[in-house]
């Protein structure tokens, strides 16, 4: 049986870590009004490996302390508003990081292990800004290359939409893996679908090479066209006019409160 | 013929800087680049396979790993070319994506490093695209260095900048010295107007040369199949360009 | 085109590292005998994690230098046999690991780092007879808190059986991603296939998800049959009276030569 | 109804060490671990789901990220139990995959550690299984140590042994001692008996208990439902169960 969004939106606690998808890899958008209504704030955002109109909205409502991520933007709308505003104002503890380093934080949650190593990075401000991550020298050298080792990266809830899932619990991610990474490494995974269809998506080899098992999903809701005005890979597209909208009104803090609010209305 | 437009001439010369590459990303939102790929595929075709990833994109993408698969892929040396832009660019090559200001309160806030932290040390033929070529983008130092252009001794880097492309010219980077050296000036710039728009010094001669325009064969290419080929992923950009040809057809 | 077996065996040079899959991922079986006879030696394998009927073989026809492996068996059929003798002969150079070491280390070549942390593994005799390996303070704990590093493994060339190709190089390889894990650390893949479609695996989503991209694949033969007598996942099962016959006969040297001669009239 | 076979007894054994697991796995080729599996997941249907995995199998798979999965399964600690055999098992509980004699040019060689030196660490439950109980195989100490009972304080270990099952008998294993506590002897054993066959020193009482035998709920659940579902994997064993049980029928 599917979940109300609202009940789903119960799992997230105060100051609790969330992992969050790229723009194009299946972002729960219906999910977004629940956990704010829902209000658990002092959220510690990760986004895989970088966050959009989501993360943005979350900033917007007060829900956010910190962000980890390799960019927040809404792509060719241009700047995030909310999180452009909260960084110029000091309201967010920042951790800069670069694509990478997030799946490698993530990989080495998935793998129980307490770091691994990272090429790139020596050099950058990202680094040196990091106080987290530490550098060695690689012990396989025969002296200096300096390495970095990112530690594992371990969310407490990741949250991403998909095509569909089975009535077993099981969520049919396709070649999307990034979605499976967060799953394996966050303690619980709250997913959003399209559809939930009857039979198992592993009776079959073709769909259960895309199929995050049940055993990493902690619940599941129904909600067709969850991911908008993001698009869904193989379902339908970004409604980027709708994206534009959002970025003109959210660059005040008036602008944002409206848009939400007529969100609101739109949905209830 | 119509004569290669500005934006044809710029694809044209990021084709020639792909020249023998294998495989070649790019990131969303970079309808030139992509261009410029699909062109030197077109051209390689029958000699070498060039494949071409458009990042975000369902239709140009051969991956099925999720988004970890491009950095895997670098780091692993199969990733021969990639681009990067940059908010602030500096003579050193040093790419700043983040802002403007002192860290993290920046008085400018961009979007963030995106990969730029791993595969400027790892793809060999990074090339620097900024169409912007002001004061403004091209520092003398940047405010907050995402990626650097050069690294120590002992730091492990196959990867780097070899280019930097302009709207207004075209740099070859040197690893040594460091430093960008002038290649060629468009057609229509001059020297004294791109010293007062670069706000680092660069090698050059006293007589640059101007960049070449495409030959007739690789501009009926590029306005025939390329085109075609780019429209499907990047429609608007693909419009406009049309509307800049039909513009620019001479009056019969 | 799919490439004829033989041609493709010659991609393998003396002295090599080969990365070979665990007998149900799809072991391609059909490509042992043009192994052989095209006879490039000094080999060293890789099981990824542990070996069977064709790392028996390939030992049993003297082209085997080193062994990196979990294990070598034949299941249900027993200790294997060829592997056994040249153990008790000194004839191999053994690298006794434990499975998740291993795809650690291809993990390694994956992402491009020179190794990887393990847990596990510290007070254990395969740790204390590699090496190869070594052990740190975890960088990230207080003091203590030991770990292993794996360092990177990165075959010259994966070999392994799949279901199906499409005609553009693409192969569909399910949810055994081992086999991918095999083709991204290693320099070059070969693969046999029980058939070849002639649309491309990408085109769609469903088929997508358990694609090895063509990028990562240097040739690909057409085998029916061609793990037999393992299974191939989804297609037939394990011959077990087969991998039993073999067994029995490989116990001594001649009982292998004879056993082999036997294959190559049938296969002939 | 017929008593229960020693087979069975033992699968009972091992159902109860299940007792509130969620996610369990089990080897290849391992029957009993598997009947006492489904055993466990029938008794706790409606109270708690019990996911089990067999490796290798199509069936009893529900991992889709390949042979990696259930390693990293582990590390995350979604695995509670898993089963370990082994050629040599010693007093402290270590134990040995790998062979008899001076390693590497063994004089018999088993297949190797699989991935014992990994899950003997990070599984909270692991049950040491291995119906062979003689000095052969309980040695005082093992000759290779592919996966150690117990790990120095500062070593990273959530996991280990809990129990070892032979068909003569249950230990329990204290990780303080440390040593194994016999906690019973299945039937028709007794002390005497159990210390010849027996190469490590225990801990025991003087009266040592008789292993339980299951209740007749049980029974029937595991001689009905476990009984054909355990028949998809593994066709032969159950039709030697069958057999057995046939044999064993009480005269009418």
């Amino acid at each position: 049986m599917p979940s109300d969004l609202r009940s789903m939106a119960q799992h997230i606690k105060s100051g609790m870590r969330l992992a969050l998808p790229v723009d194009y890899a299946g972002v729960s958008m219906a999910m977004t009004r629940p956990m704010i209504d829902h209000g658990a704030g002092d959220l510690h955002l990760i986004c895989v490996p970088t966050g959009g109109l989501q993360v943005d909205q979350l900033i917007g409502a007060g829900l956010v302390t910190s962000v980890e991520t390799s960019a927040v933007s809404l792509g060719e709308a241009g700047g995030a508003p909310r999180f452009n505003q909260a960084v110029k104002d000091g309201a967010l503890r920042l951790r800069d990081a670069t694509c990478p380093a997030i799946h490698a934080g993530l990989m080495a949650a998935q793998k129980g292990s307490p770091f691994v190593p990272m090429r790139g990075l020596i050099g950058t401000d990202v680094l040196r800004h990091r106080d987290d991550w530490r550098v060695i020298d690689n012990p396989f050298a025969d002296g200096g290359d300096p390495i970095v080792l990112i530690p594992a990266i371990r969310p407490d809830i990741a949250i991403f939409h998909a095509p569909m899932a089975d009535r077993f619990g099981n969520v049919w991610i396709g070649r999307r893996r990034e979605l499976a990474a967060m799953a394996y490494a966050s303690t619980q995974t709250l997913v959003t679908v399209e559809r939930i269809v009857d039979h198992s998506l592993l009776a079959d080899e073709m769909t259960a090479a895309g199929t995050l098992p049940a055993l990493y999903v902690t619940d599941i809701g129904l909600a067709p066209g969850g991911a908008w005005p993001y698009g869904l890979w193989g379902e339908y597209p970004t409604d980027t006019d709708e994206l534009a909208r959002y970025a003109r009104a959210a660059r005040s803090a008036e602008g944002f409160a409206e848009y939400m609010a007529s969100q609101a209305k739109v949905q209830a | 013929m119509t004569p290669a437009l500005p934006r044809e001439i710029l694809i044209c010369t990021i084709a020639r800087l792909l020249e023998g590459v294998r495989t070649v990303a790019v990131g969303a939102a970079s309808p030139m680049p992509a261009a410029a790929s699909m062109l030197r595929r077109a051209l390689d075709e029958g000699a070498r396979q060039v494949r071409l990833s458009i990042l975000g994109s369902v239709e140009h993408n051969f991956f099925t790993n999720g988004s970890t698969e491009l950095f895997d892929c670098a780091g692993q040396g199969r990733l021969d070319a990639f681009f990067l832009g940059g908010g602030q660019i500096d003579g050193q090559a040093n790419v700043n994506l983040v802002g403007v200001g002192d860290y993290p309160q920046s008085r400018v806030r961009w979007p963030g490093s995106f990969g730029s932290a791993y595969l400027y040390f790892t793809v060999p033929r990074v090339i620097l695209f900024r169409e912007e070529h002001t004061p403004r983008v091209l520092v003398e130092k940047v405010d907050f260095i995402s990626a650097p252009g050069i690294s120590p001794p002992g730091v492990y880097r196959p990867g780097g900048p070899v280019a930097l492309l302009t709207s207004k010219a075209l740099f070859s980077f040197d690893r040594e010295r460091p430093g960008f050296t002038l290649e060629s000036l468009h057609p229509g710039h001059d020297l004294a107007e791109l010293h007062a728009a670069t706000g680092f010094a660069f090698a050059h001669t006293d007589d640059p040369p101007v960049t070449p325009g495409p030959d007739t064969a690789t501009l009926s290419l590029l306005r025939g199949r390329v085109l075609d080929e780019l429209e499907e992923t990047y429609p608007a950009f693909a419009t406009d360009w049309r509307r800049d040809l039909a513009a620019a057809q001479p009056v019969t």
